[in-house]
Order: structure tokens, then C-alpha cells, then sequence
């Protein structure tokens, strides 16, 4: 055998096809940084989950039994991830995700990791930078039932803001496939809040930054990981100014490494535009693998899950990722901010 | 709730309203013709938002070229879909067509993505369509005024297509007696073919509304409102125009009135709108603009 | 005006038509009879073009009109008034006669052709505003026949006008279809009120079991032993 | 042939199925045993839409919400209770079901019994609508059914999911099912019950007339339908471990509906076949968007080939078979002799040709 | 005893009054038709007696029991069968499904043990199995019993509606337009039938026909609806010199045709 097999399971398909198209940016750009390990040559086998959690399964079912992969990277959305996780858990196949930041992927799996920080984290970051940076206390929560990140998230948000002495003045649901949220920006605008707290899918979040400013709210916006997209910029224009959002990097933050620079502009090379935050992450997370792989000196699944395990360091594109034990990366976020038609870097939260 | 706050509401329900209305309007035609509930007419409806994209970037059209031509490109697709995937089975079962229909919708919402890509897309809202008027506290976008006057002009259009040409009676007869209506030498697949296109058209002016008041594109977007313009003509009884607006009005408004009188349930505004839906069914089996055709034994 | 010609038509497995001949001269009425599910509807429809042959050949006025479709053979003047009515219900009485001119352009034909239905059934234009599934059964089989009118047939096939009528309405049909072949509509009529339908016919044809089995002037049938015993009840 | 002989025959193929459950299971890798898990599953749920859709005429689009209901009650009442704290983050699970822990057959069989339950309470008052009515009724159901799982995260766990849930799911539980499924639909509709299904099919004011009680063989029908729903609902969760509500969203009703109509509305052999048939195409579909390489020539993967694929590959099965694969035609040993017959009569012929 | 009566019922829909202070008694073992021009509330009068309607004013009782409002298949449990003006069979059902289908108000075994083909099931569908075989040699369709329904010709369909009917063993028949379709010669034949399964099956036979051979033969009574009014009622002779029948109804040669 003279290649290594690493199996992806993404939604090339279905409601979250936009996360898999992501992400598949950046492990693509990564193989071609890094084509090989162990002198072997890499071959990213990919399937398509169909951003069902069926087909999630049944991919990784089968890049473990037909494609024999030694390692599997995926997938977008944590809703997708676990069941693909509980296979491979049970597989004893190593398994990295490069963005579920949902707390239930890697609990109570030996085999789980992953790249990014978890909700809480990233939830409670926010929410201390909206109170003590911003001075905000007045919050309102726009929030997607049908999605695990959005309820999580918002959640985390809340307990924190709620401890350090803020108000949630009007807690707001909506759904998937919901496209019209005047009636909830009417509501909010109503509660006289300082703050929306929207972590939805940047699409959404980018229809309810428009719809917000049209029917006149003046305060801030803020969400996490997911709006880091240039897509959410191109969608909103000129409503998405102000939009606040924690995320795992920026080029402009100051620890930024020789990596980070060439990772941007040969993304902007191959791709014709800005990165966005979930190509960084598959990126890393390639990198992150095949570094571990490396480590173990074998394709041997244990060694590799050993390897993976004691990450310490490790300095990827988007910053430095050490794996605690519960497989969850520790890592700074970055708060981002929106001027002149581009994310900007603000602060960064250390854990 | 304050008087303006209440009046945004309608004004946000009216305008809500307004593009389901559009949708189901289409939804309800191609329904009376053929007993067909065309799932893919969502799916058109988002085609119809991709061809004034590309439209405008690629060929780059000026805005209102690239939307007149999307929505006879979109018509094209309709009449073609029907033509493929609907006239062969003329005489199969029900159900057959309405699988057909979801196989048409899984292929081009599929093909979506193949084509377009999985990214959503932004959609370029001219200038006159992004201008806000605010009269006291309540502020409606222009682009909100524009849809209510047009899926307003569009009813009253297809009210006369349908019940004051020749094509129309033709449609009526036809989606009663197909046999009969051959028999009174209608030319049957010209006038369905043509039942798609306008159907297929108003998809098309509902999707370009949409897309300008929702400017985000991408292959799925069709599912929700195709859902919702569904429920729409069904509340105001499938087959039925006028009852289509009617629906598409009553679920923007209480949609928007759920949240607005009960935030707290905002997150159970999708099974309102079911909710609503059944119990209006419960009361008036066949709509409520639906003509009670019980069968005469 | 019309000749069948060694007709075959099968449904599935089927074998409804073997091998029908049979000739309508202009200007006539020709009837055909026969026991239920004898073929005589089949026969119809396929005149028509609704049901496909397998076998056997169409002429019309001398040409062969296989290749027509319903559609095409409608607008040559082949018409039918339907078995069961087939009216429109949730049309009017006015937009179900509109249908029947549907292929036509001349609006003062058309209008002319109107003013004549309403004069054969009054009752029709007393009720012209009114959906027609609401009519009674007769007033119905009088719009089936007043709407095939309207389209200024030359050969009016009829399959069974009488069914379900009251008697006197029954009359009533078999006089006005004496006048519209009076007013040079060839008629291919068929029916299961055999008395009726063979006073008037010029000639018949009696089917059994997808075959011709008798045929003759109707007057001749009617006082045919056989046809009385099988079809006339003695 | 006699009955006697029929039901040995009979007898004899579930002893080899039963045969070829345990080869499975034992020497099938993981992802063949999945498909052929799902396959099984799919054919209860089919057949169990075959009862209400394709025999009673019942146009019900509400599958998805039964089978939510099955799995969120076999899920809950199968995680151990420290799973359950562990999972529930938002919300704590209320009691008592935070402490319950209960085995997997009676999970399976109170999680079809809650559906069928929810489907008396349905049933009862939307079963007097007709046709597209009610299919669009039956579907809102449903997507209600879903939007309250989203919403009452102290019982669901809302978006977030079970997790953790014990994977007892295996062949011979799917198998089985599937199996009792066909058994008791079988039985049903070839009985005087199945009858009167199938003259409300036909003609309710006809049904009526001579004397079948409309809503209480509706109900029945919809009620053991539901059942089955709920059983392969519960089936599912515990094959996949984790469930969340997007799972039950109205495209899993669809799927269902294809297969019901692939195989034939109102066969029974056909939703088995088209069961197994619709899980192995999606399955093995896979490798055309994987890409390959013919020689020095390598195509690379294109995403979303593999659904354009099946749709066009559904359009054709559609339009070419608008009866569907099976149309009502349903097995017998007697056609399957037949069957074999001709299959004997060909072969000496062709040999003689050799 | 009475089998049935309706006491000046009335139906109406809309504005419209089909059927106007409909008054009839019927007494068990007798043929009684009921004519009347297109229209004039026949068929309305078979739906309200049979649960398809409720009437919109006074009652009407079964056996002495009050039977209105009651849905059509208690209707049809207590005894009361019908066929329709346009046939309503079960096309694609077979035949002998068809007739079998009317036994089943008389099953007694439960859903399980019908699943489960428990002895007392089983025994029963073979006595239902028998009695529909029965019926259909009766009819002389038996050698169709394994064929679709709707594949019949006309007539025979006509029979089988009536078969089915029969197979929910009906205290009371109603027909509607039986002999509508069919030739003189079968009307004559349909004539002997209904007489032959009056006396057999002892049934009461209420009818609606437009064929006045078949009428005048077969009813020992006759009523005339008129505009949903009742304009006649009495033998045969009787209607049939009635001026005002002949000249809503019959016109004046129709008899003697
Ligand atoms: N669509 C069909 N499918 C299958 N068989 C059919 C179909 N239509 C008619 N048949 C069969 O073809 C034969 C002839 O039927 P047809 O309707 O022509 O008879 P008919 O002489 O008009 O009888 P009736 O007096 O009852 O109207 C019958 O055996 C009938 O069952
Ligand atoms: N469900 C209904 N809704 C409205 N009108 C009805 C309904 N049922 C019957 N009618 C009307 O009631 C009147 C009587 O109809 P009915 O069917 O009883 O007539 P009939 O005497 O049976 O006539 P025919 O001899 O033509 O069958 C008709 O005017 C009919 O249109
Ligand atoms: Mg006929
Ligand atoms: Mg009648």
C-alpha cells in the first residue's frame, strides 16, 4: 500500500450543503499543502451525508468497512457528527472535527476529537465581552429551535450573561427554512434590548441583520463562529456593519504565524476569495491528523487515536490547538468585528 | 402590544402574506388543471431566483431584463417539466404523478447544487426595491408595497384568464373531464402546457419578490415556501384563485400575529401554521373558499 | 359518410371488438343494438379516436382517419354525445354549450347555433346561468345533446340519450333528434330503448359480443323474431 | 396446492430467512449490516403505510410523526439514566423518565402503542377529510409532532438530540419486525376486516352502505398503521444511536411514500422489495460522486451527483413502471412455481440451441 | 306491523326543496315504486331512508324505531339495503369480494381473531363464503366470481349490486333505476328476478324506475313524486289513467309503447 486512506464525511448535499462546500475548501487546499505522511500519499476518500443523520452513519459505516480508512475528518454540524462519531467510535477509527462545537461529540467517546472549542466556551467568551467590553446588560436571543449549535449556544450565552448581571429581555425561536423574521425584530425592537445574540447559520443571520436594521433596531448584533463568512458580509452589505462574533482566527490578530499568512493568501489564490472560518478549521484539522499520524509513526487506528490524544500545541493556521481529555481542542477565540464591509479583529479570549 | 407595534404586524403579515399568496396562487392552478400537488414547485421557484443571478452576473443584465427573462426561462421549465415528467403519466395513478413530482423536486434541488453550488448566494436588491418609507412608527420597505400591489394585479389577471378567455374555460373543463373536454376538440396537452407556464411564471414573480426581500439564494430555499404556499392553497381550498390569496394572506398574518401577541412561542410558529390549517379543515373540509363538491349519490 | 371497416379493439386481455363493419350514409340515422357489453360503446369511442384499435380501418367522408386524434376528428364535424352525459357540472349551462362550440370562430354561427339549441330545449336557456351538475338528469342529457350540436356536427355519434329518463323526456329526445337529422345531421345512435331507436332508424346493426350479428332496415328488425326475442322481450 | 402444503412451504422459507439472519449478522461487515437494517426497517414502515395509503385509500402523510414518537419513547426508556444526565445540557429530563430504564422489547412495543395512541386522538377527527385534504392534514401532524420535539428540551432534549442511545438494534430485532409486520397486514387484509379496508378504498359511499362503519375501520387501519410506524421509529433510534428532530422531518415520510409506490400500491411484496431496493440504491449510487480513475484518465468526485442520480433514477422507475414495480400483484407460492416453470421450460430449449 | 314509515319528510337544500312532506308506509313483502320526472326527488328520498341525508324536517322510523340521522351503516345493520342510480361497485374488487363484503356487518369474531384466524374466525368466513357463493349462483354470476368487478358488463353489474345488497340480508330493498341500461329483454328478465328474491329472501321492495313496463308489471303500489311533491299514490291502474301523472310524468302514449 503505498497510499494513506483518510476517510470525510460532509453534507455535500441537503440543507447544510453550504457546510460541506466549506469545508471541503480547506481540506483540499490542505492536501495540496501536504499531500503525504509517512512518505505514503494521502487519498481523502469522500462521502456525502446528505445532512441526514441516516446517511451520516451509513458513511461512515462504509469509509470504515468499503474504503478501510485508517482515520475519518468531518463532519459539519454537530447534529451530523454524532451519529457519525458513534461509528466510529465503535469502529475504534479516530475521528476529528474540524467545527462541532456542540459538548455532546466527543463525550463519552475514546475515539471523537476535535479541532475547534466547545459552546461553552465560546458562548460564555461572548457574552463577557458583550457585558464587560461593550457594557451591554440588556440582551435579547434570537434563536433556532431546529438547530443543536443555535440552542446551544445561546444557551451557554445566556447562563454567563445572565451571571455577571445582564438581562435576557426576550428570548425569540424560529426555524430552519424560516426566512421572514419581521414579526421577531418587531418584538425585539419592542423590548428595547442592546443586544441580539443570533447564533444561527450566517445565511439566516444575515436575513435577520437586514430585517433588524429595516424596521429600525439600533442595537448591537452579536453571534459566534458560524457568522464569520464573507458569504454573511455579500448577503447583508451595508446591515451587517457592527456585527460582532467570536471565532477561531483572524490574519489580523497579533499571534498570527507564518502559517496563518501563507494559508490566506494561497486560499485567496485558489479560491478567488476570502477565507472563511470553517475552511480554516478543515484545514487545521487535516494538518492536525496527518501531524498526529505523523507522531504515531503508523496507520495503526490505536496510535493514531494515542497521538491524536496527546496533541499539545500544535500550531495550526488559526492558531495554537491542544486537545484536553475529553478530545476537545483548547484554544483561544478571536472577537471579531464588522467595518467597512469586512471582518476586523478585536480582542482575543483566552480559555 | 401599541397601535404601531400592532400595525407593523400587519403591515409585516400583509407583506408576508403577499408573496405566499403569489406562490400558492401558481401552486393552486397547476393543482386545479391536474389533481396534481407539484412538490417541485418550490423547487422552480428557486430556479427562477438562480436565472436572474446568473442573469445579472454573468450576462450582466441590467436588473429588470434579467428578471423579465428569468420569468419566461422559469415558465419554459415549468411547461418542460410537465412535458417529461407529467404527461406520460396522463393516465397512471394519482399517486404516481405526485412521486413523479417529488423525483422532479429531489432532481433539481440535487441539480442545485451540482450547478449553483451549496453556498448561498447573495441576490443584488436594486436600489428601488431597498428603500424604506416610514409613516409615523411603522416602516414597510418598498419592496413589501411592490409584491402586495403585484400579487394583487396577478390575481385579478388570472381571474380573467381563467374565467373570461377561451384558455380558461378550457382549463375548467379539463379539470373536470379530461376524456370530455378532447371531445370538445380542446387541445389538451396545449392548454395544461400553457397551465404550467403561467403557473411556472408566478413562481418565477414570486421567487424574484422573495429573493429581493429575503437576498439569499440557494438550492433548498424553494422547500419551506413551496410548504407554505401549499398549506396556503389548501386552506383556501386547492384548486381555488382567489382562495389561494385568501390562505397565503391568513398564514402570513397569524404567523406574524403568534409572534407578535405570544413571543414566547415563537418557536411553535411552524405547527401554528399547521395548527391553523387543520382546524380550518376540520370545520370546512375543502377550504374555505373551496366549493363543497360533495358527490351526489 | 362514414365506414368502418373490419374493426378490432382490445382492452388488455380483452377482446371487446372482432372485427366490426358497418357504413353510415349521409343525411341518415343508423342505429346499432345489443345486449350490455356488447361493444357498441367501444365501437363508439373508437370512432372517436378516445380508445385505440388494434385492428381494422376508419373512413370518414372517404378518407382514412386513423391518424387524427380526438381533437382533429372533433373539428372535421365527428362529434359525440358521451355515455352518461359527461356534462361539466361545476360549469354553466351556458359555458358547457360554449365548450361545444370551442373549435369555432364564427361568432354569428356560433351565436345562430345557440339561438337554435335554445329553441329545441327552452329550458336550457331558462337555465343558462345555472351550474349544470345541478340540472336534473333529463335537463342534463339535453345540455349533452345541445352542447355537441354546438359544434355544428356533420355525423352526431349518441351513445344512449334515453338512459335514466323519464318517458316523457324519452319522447321528447327521439323527436329531436328526428329534427336535427332533419336538419342534415347524419346520426350513429345507439340504444338500449331498441322499440324507440328502430322506429326512427334507417337502418341497424345488431351487435352481440363484439360481433355484427344482424342487420337491416330498422323497421324490418323491429319486426325481426329473433330481435324481438332477444332484445324486444318478446 | 393445498393450504396445508402452502403454509408448510411457508414454514419452511422463515426458517431459512431465519438461517440467513444469523449468516448475516455473524459474517456481514458493519455497513452491509446497516443497509440491510435500514432495508428492513423501511419495509415495516412501508408496509405499514401500505395498510392505511394502498389498502384502506386513507392518503396519510403523517408516517414521520408516528415513527418520532416510537423513537423518542423507545430512546428515552432505553438510555441508562446516566446517559440521560450526561446528554441533557440545556434542560434536565424530567422525571420520571430521568430514572426509567426499561428493556428494549418493551420500549419498542410502548413506543408503538404511544403512536398508536396519538393516532386514535389524530384519527378520529381527520379521517373524515378526503384525499389531498387529508394528506396534507396527516403531514401537518407531523411537522407539529416535530416542532413540539423541538421545543420541549426537558423531554427531548430539543435540537440537541439523544445521544448515547444502546444500539440493541440488530437483524434479527429488524428482521423480525418486518416479518410480524407482513404477517399481520397480511393476515388483516385477506381477512373480512381487510374487505371492508378495501371497499372504503373503493368507494366510501358504497362501504357505507352496506353497512362498514367508515370511522372505526379508518381508525382501525390508521391506529395499527401508526403501530408499525412507532415500532420502526423506535427501531431506527436505537440502530443510529442519536436521533434529533430533523430526523422526522416530512421528507422521511416521503421516503417512505416511494417506497410504498415504487413497489407497488397495495402489493405488499412490492414495499418489501422496494424497501431493500430504495437503501441498497442510495448505498451503492455512492461511488459515482466518488470519483475514479479509468486508466491515466481520473474523474474527479462531484458532490450531489449521487441524489441527481437517484431522482433521475426514481423519474425513470416512475414513468416506465407507473404501477410501480409490483403493481398489485402479490407473491404466492402457486406464481412463484409458475414462475420457476417457465424458467425450467426455457432452459433445456436454449441448451439445445448450444 | 309497519317496516316503514316517514312521516312528511321533508329535505331541502339551499333554497331548494327536493323532497316536500314526503309521506309513505310500507308494509313488509310488498313491491312499491316510486316514479316521478328527472329531478323530482327520488334519489332524495332513498338517501334520506338510507343515512346518506338527514332530512331537514320530521323523522323516519324502521321497524318502529326512529332511524333518522342515523349513519348509513347502522342504517344498513338494522336491515335496509340499497343500489344506486350509477352503480357503485367495488371495481376492483373481485365478484365474489364484492357480495362478500355485504356479510361482513354480520361478523361477530373480533379484529385479533380475524388476524389470527382463530377457529371461531375461520369458521365463520366460511359459512360468509358459502352464503356469498350462494347468492352469486342466484344471480348466475357465479362463474365470474373470481374477476374484477368493474370489468363486468353493465347489466351484470346491476345484478351484483343487487347481490350485495342481499348479502347484508336487508329486511328492506331499495332499488334505484334498475332496469336503467338495460334492453327490454333483460328489463323482463330483471322483473322475474325481483319477484323471485322477494319471495325468497323475504324482503320488501321499494324501487324508482323511469321504465313504465317494468313499473306497471312489478309494483303493487306506485307513488308519483312531482317538484318533490307527492301528486299520486295507488295501484298501478290507477296511476296509470291519472291525468295529472300522465301529464307531468308520461305523456300520453308512453303506456302502451
Ligand atoms: N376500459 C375498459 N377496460 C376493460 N374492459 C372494458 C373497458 N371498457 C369496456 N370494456 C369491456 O368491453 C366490452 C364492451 O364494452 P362496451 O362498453 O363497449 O359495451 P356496451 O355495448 O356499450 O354495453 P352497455 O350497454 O353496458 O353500455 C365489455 O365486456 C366491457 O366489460
Ligand atoms: N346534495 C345535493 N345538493 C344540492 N341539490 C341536490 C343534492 N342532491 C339532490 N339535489 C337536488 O334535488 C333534486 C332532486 O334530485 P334527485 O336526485 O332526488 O332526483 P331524481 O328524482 O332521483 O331524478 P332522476 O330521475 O333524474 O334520477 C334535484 O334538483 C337535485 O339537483
Ligand atoms: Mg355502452
Ligand atoms: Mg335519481
Amino acid at each position: 500500500e503505498d497510499v494513506i486512506k483518510i476517510g470525510v464525511f460532509e453534507p455535500m448535499t441537503g440543507p447544510f450543503a453550504v457546510g460541506g462546500e466549506l469545508s471541503m475548501m480547506g481540506y483540499k487546499l490542505a492536501q495540496e499543502h501536504n499531500p503525504t505522511v509517512l512518505g505514503k500519499k494521502v487519498e481523502l476518500i469522500v462521502v456525502d451525508n446528505k445532512s441526514d443523520k441516516v446517511e451520516a452513519a451509513n458513511a461512515v459505516e462504509r469509509l470504515i468497512n468499503n474504503h478501510k480508512v485508517v482515520a475519518i475528518l468531518g463532519s459539519y454540524s454537530s447534529g451530523l457528527s454524532i451519529p457519525g462519531g458513534e461509528v466510529a467510535d465503535k469502529a475504534g477509527i479516530p475521528m476529528l472535527t474540524a467545527t462541532a462545537t456542540n459538548p455532546l461529540v466527543t463525550m463519552g467517546k475514546d475515539y471523537v476529537f476535535r479541532a475547534c472549542f466547545i459552546d461553552p466556551f465560546q458562548g460564555s467568551a461572548v457574552a463577557k465581552y458583550a457585558y464587560n467590553n461593550l457594557g451591554l446588560r440588556k440582551a435579547a436571543l434570537l434563536v433556532d429551535v431546529a438547530q443543536d449549535y443555535s440552542v446551544g449556544l445561546a444557551n451557554f450565552f445566556k447562563k454567563t450573561f445572565e451571571k455577571l448581571g445582564g438581562e435576557i429581555v426576550t428570548n425569540l425561536k424560529y426555524q430552519t427554512g424560516d426566512q421572514d423574521f419581521s414579526a421577531q425584530m418587531t418584538e425585539i425592537i419592542n423590548s428595547g434590548a442592546e443586544v441580539l445574540f443570533f447564533p444561527g447559520y450566517f445565511g439566516d443571520v444575515a436575513l435577520i441583520a437586514i430585517q433588524g436594521r429595516e424596521l429600525g433596531f439600533k442595537g448591537a448584533y452579536m453571534g459566534g463562529d458560524t457568522l464569520d463568512n464573507p458569504k454573511l458580509l455579500e448577503i447583508a452589505k451595508e446591515h451587517a456593519e457592527g456585527v460582532v462574533a467570536t471565532s477561531f482566527y483572524h490574519p489580523e490578530a497579533p499571534a498570527t504565524t507564518e502559517i496563518s499568512i501563507n494559508f490566506v493568501k494561497s486560499f485567496k489564490e485558489k479560491y478567488g476569495e476570502n477565507p472563511n472560518a470553517v475552511s480554516v478549521m478543515t484545514y487545521d484539522a487535516y494538518n492536525l491528523l496527518l501531524d498526529a499520524i505523523e507522531r504515531a509513526g503508523s496507520t495503526d487506528p490505536n496510535a493514531i487515536r494515542d497521538a491524536l490524544a496527546a496533541t499539545e500545541g500544535f500550531v495550526g493556521a488559526a492558531g495554537t490547538i491542544t486537545i484536553d481529555e475529553n478530545g476537545d481542542a483548547i484554544r483561544p477565540a478571536v472577537v471579531l468585528k464588522v467595518k467597512d464591509g469586512a471582518f476586523h479583529y478585536e480582542a482575543t479570549i483566552n480559555p | 402590544m401599541s397601535l404601531s407595534i400592532f400595525l407593523q404586524n400587519i403591515a409585516n403579515g400583509l407583506s408576508l402574506g403577499s408573496l405566499y399568496a403569489l406562490i400558492a396562487i401558481g401552486y393552486t392552478m397547476v393543482y386545479g388543471i391536474l389533481r396534481l400537488i407539484n412538490f417541485a414547485h418550490g423547487d422552480i421557484f428557486m430556479l427562477s431566483t438562480y436565472f436572474v443571478f446568473y442573469g445579472i452576473l454573468i450576462f450582466s443584465l441590467p436588473w429588470w431584463l434579467s428578471f423579465i427573462i428569468a420569468i419566461i426561462l422559469t415558465a419554459f421549465t415549468g411547461m418542460l417539466t410537465e412535458r417529461i415528467a407529467y404527461r406520460p403519466l396522463r393516465k397512471a395513478p394519482k399517486i404516481s404523478l405526485l412521486i413523479s413530482a417529488i423525483g422532479v423536486s429531489f432532481f433539481l434541488e440535487n441539480a442545485g447544487v451540482v450547478v449553483f453550488s451549496g453556498i448561498p448566494k447573495s441576490f443584488a436588491r436594486p436600489e428601488l426595491f431597498d428603500t424604506m418609507l416610514i409613516f409615523k412608527d411603522i416602516r414597510i420597505s418598498t419592496i413589501n408595497i411592490v409584491s402586495f400591489i403585484i400579487s394583487i394585479i396577478f390575481l385579478m389577471a388570472l381571474l380573467y384568464i381563467v374565467y373570461k378567455t377561451k384558455t380558461g374555460l378550457a382549463m375548467r373543463a379539463i379539470s373536470v373531464d379530461v376524456e370530455t373536454s378532447k371531445l370538445m376538440a380542446i387541445d389538451v396537452n396545449k392548454t395544461i402546457s400553457i397551465t404550467f407556464g403561467i403557473g411556472s411564471a408566478l413562481a418565477a414573480v414570486g421567487g424574484v419578490l422573495w429573493a429581493l426581500k429575503y437576498p439569499q439564494i440557494f438550492p433548498f430555499m424553494g422547500i419551506i415556501p413551496g410548504l407554505k404556499a401549499f398549506i396556503a392553497a389548501v386552506v383556501g381550498g386547492i384548486g381555488n384563485i382567489p382562495g389561494a390569496m385568501l390562505g397565503g394572506f391568513i398564514l402570513g398574518l397569524t404567523e406574524i400575529m403568534l409572534v407578535g401577541f405570544m413571543p414566547e412561542l415563537s418557536g411553535y410558529r411552524d405547527a401554528f401554521a399547521f395548527l391553523i390549517l387543520i382546524l380550518i379543515l376540520l370545520f370546512k373540509p375543502d377550504g374555505l373558499l373551496g366549493k363543497n363538491v360533495q358527490e351526489k349519490v | 359518410m362514414l365506414r368502418v371497416e373490419n374493426l378490432h379493439v382490445h382492452y388488455g386481455g380483452i377482446h371487446a371488438l372482432k372485427g366490426i363493419s358497418l357504413e353510415v350514409p349521409e343525411g341518415k340515422i343508423i342505429t346499432l343494438i345489443g345486449a350490455n357489453g356488447a361493444g357498441k360503446s367501444t365501437t363508439l369511442r373508437t370512432i372517436c379516436g378516445l380508445v385505440e384499435k388494434s385492428d381494422g380501418k376508419i373512413f370518414y367522408r372517404e378518407r382514412d382517419i386513423s391518424s387524427l386524434d380526438t381533437r382533429e376528428r372533433t373539428m372535421e364535424g365527428l362529434v359525440m354525445v358521451p355515455e352518461g352525459r359527461r356534462i361539466f357540472p361545476n360549469l354553466t349551462v351556458y359555458e358547457n354549450l360554449q365548450l361545444g362550440s370551442f373549435m369555432r370562430t364564427d361568432e354569428a354561427g356560433i351565436n345562430k347555433d345557440l339561438q337554435w339549441v335554445y329553441e329545441l330545449f327552452p329550458i336550457l336557456e331558462e337555465r343558462r346561468e345555472q351550474k349544470a351538475g345541478t340540472l336534473s338528469g333529463g335537463e342534463q342529457q339535453m345540455l349533452a345533446v345541445g352542447r355537441a350540436l354546438m359544434s355544428r356536427p356533420k355525423l352526431l355519434l349518441m351513445d344512449e340519450p334515453s338512459l335514466g329518463l323519464a318517458p316523457l323526456l324519452v319522447k321528447e329526445i327521439f323527436e329531436i333528434i328526428e329534427e336535427i337529422k332533419n336538419q342534415g345531421t347524419t346520426i350513429l345512435l345507439i340504444e338500449q330503448n331498441a322499440y324507440a331507436a328502430l322506429n326512427i332508424a334507417d337502418y341497424a346493426y345488431v351487435l352481440e359480443t363484439g360481433k355484427i350479428s344482424m342487420k337491416g332496415p330498422g323497421r324490418d328488425l323491429l319486426n325481426n323474431d329473433e330481435v324481438r326475442k332477444a332484445y324486444l322481450g318478446g | 396446492m393445498t393450504r396445508k402444503k402452502e403454509q408448510l412451504l411457508s414454514f419452511v422459507a422463515l426458517i431459512v430467512l431465519a438461517i440467513l439472519t444469523y449468516l448475516a449478522q455473524n459474517y456481514l461487515d458493519n455497513y452491509k449490516l446497516r443497509i440491510l437494517n435500514l432495508g428492513a426497517i423501511y419495509a415495516t414502515l412501508g408496509v405499514s403505510l401500505n395498510l392505511i395509503f394502498g389498502f384502506t385509500g386513507q392518503f396519510s402523510l403523517g408516517h414521520a410523526g408516528f415513527m418520532a414518537i416510537g423513537a423518542y419513547t423507545t430512546a428515552l426508556l432505553i438510555m441508562p439514566p446516566m446517559y440521560k444526565e450526561m446528554t441533557f445540557i440545556i434542560e434536565p429530563l424530567i422525571w420520571p423518565l430521568n430514572v426509567l430504564q426499561l428493556p428494549f422489547i418493551v420500549a419498542l412495543l410502548l413506543g408503538g402503542l404511544f403512536a398508536a395512541i396519538l393516532a386514535i386522538l389524530i384519527g378520529l377527527p381527520v379521517l373524515r377529510l378526503k384525499g389531498d385534504y387529508l394528506g396534507i392534514a396527516t403531514l401537518g401532524f407531523a411537522e407539529i409532532v416535530r416542532v413540539i420535539a423541538n421545543n420541549i428540551p426537558q423531554v427531548t432534549n430539543g435540537a440537541l438530540g439523544l445521544k448515547g442511545i444502546p444500539q440493541y438494534t440488530n437483524l434479527w430485532w429488524t428482521m423480525g419486525f418486518a416479518v410480524l409486520t407482513v404477517f399481520i397486514v397480511k393476515r388483516l387484509i385477506s381477512s373480512s376486516y381487510g374487505r371492508a379496508l378495501m371497499a372504503i378504498r373503493e368507494n366510501e359511499i358504497a362501504a357505507e352502505a352496506i353497512g362498514v362503519n367508515l370511522t372505526y375501520h379508518k381508525v382501525m387501519s390508521f391506529t395499527i398503521s401508526a403501530f408499525f410506524a412507532g415500532i420502526g421509529g423506535g427501531l431506527l433510534a436505537s440502530l443510529l444511536t442519536t436521533i434529533d428532530p430533523r430526523a422526522f422531518m416530512f421528507i422521511m415520510t416521503f421516503n417512505v411514500l416511494i417506497v410504498v409506490v415504487i413497489g407497488g400500491l397495495g402489493s405488499i411484496t412490492g414495499t418489501v422489495i422496494a424497501a431493500f431496493l430504495f437503501n441498497f440504491c442510495l448505498e451503492y449510487l455512492r461511488p459515482i460522486e466518488e470519483g475514479f480513475s479509468l486508466g491515466p484518465l481520473s474523474i474527479p468526485e462531484v458532490p450531489g451527483l449521487r441524489m441527481v442520480t437517484f431522482s433521475l433514477l426514481l423519474l425513470v422507475v416512475i414513468l416506465f413502471k407507473q404501477n410501480g414495480l409490483m403493481g398489485e400483484i402479490e407473491f404466492t407460492w402457486k406464481g412463484f412455481f409458475r414462475f420457476l416453470s417457465r424458467f425450467k421450460a426455457n432452459r433445456p430449449m436454449k441448451g439445445e440451441g448450444m | 306491523m309497519t317496516l316503514l314509515k316517514a312521516d312528511n319528510i321533508t329535505m331541502r337544500f339551499g333554497g331548494l326543496t327536493a323532497v316536500d312532506s314526503f309521506k309513505i308506509e310500507i308494509e313488509p313483502g310488498e313491491i312499491v315504486g316510486l316514479i316521478g320526472p328527472n329531478g323530482a326527488g327520488k334519489t332524495t328520498v332513498f338517501n334520506m331512508i338510507t343515512g346518506i341525508y338527514t332530512p331537514t324536517e320530521n323523522r323516519i322510523y324502521f321497524q318502529e324505531e326512529d332511524i333518522t340521522g342515523l349513519k348509513p351503516d347502522r342504517i344498513a345493520k338494522m336491515g335496509i339495503a340499497r343500489t344506486f342510480q350509477n352503480i357503485r361497485l367495488l371495481d376492483n374488487l373481485s365478484v365474489l369480494d364484492n357480495v362478500m363484503i355485504g356479510t361482513h356487518l354480520h361478523l361477530k369474531s373480533n379484529l385479533f381473531s380475524a388476524i389470527f384466524r382463530l377457529p371461531g374466525y375461520v369458521k365463520e368466513e366460511n359459512e360468509l363464503y358459502e352464503k356469498s357463493r350462494q347468492l352469486l349462483k342466484k344471480v348466475e354470476l357465479d362463474e365470474y366470481a373470481g374477476e374484477k368487478a368493474g370489468s363486468l358488463p353493465y347489466g351484470k353489474q346491476r345484478k351484483l349490486e343487487i347481490a350485495r345488497a342481499l348479502a347484508t340480508e336487508p329486511r328492506l330493498l331499495l332499488l334505484d333505476e334498475p332496469a336503467a341500461g338495460m334492453n327490454p329483454q333483460e328489463s323482463k328478465e330483471l322483473v322475474d328476478f325481483i319477484r323471485q328474491i322477494r319471495d325468497e329472501f323475504e324482503v320488501t321492495v321499494f324501487l324508482i324506475e323511469h321504465d313504465m313496463k317494468v313499473v306497471m308489471e312489478i309494483c303493487e303500489r306506485i307513488l308519483v313524486l312531482d317538484y318533490g311533491v307527492t301528486i299520486a299514490e295507488g295501484k298501478p291502474e290507477e296511476i296509470k289513467n291519472n291525468p295529472e301523472v300522465i301529464k307531468a310524468y308520461l305523456g300520453v302514449d308512453v303506456v302502451n309503447a
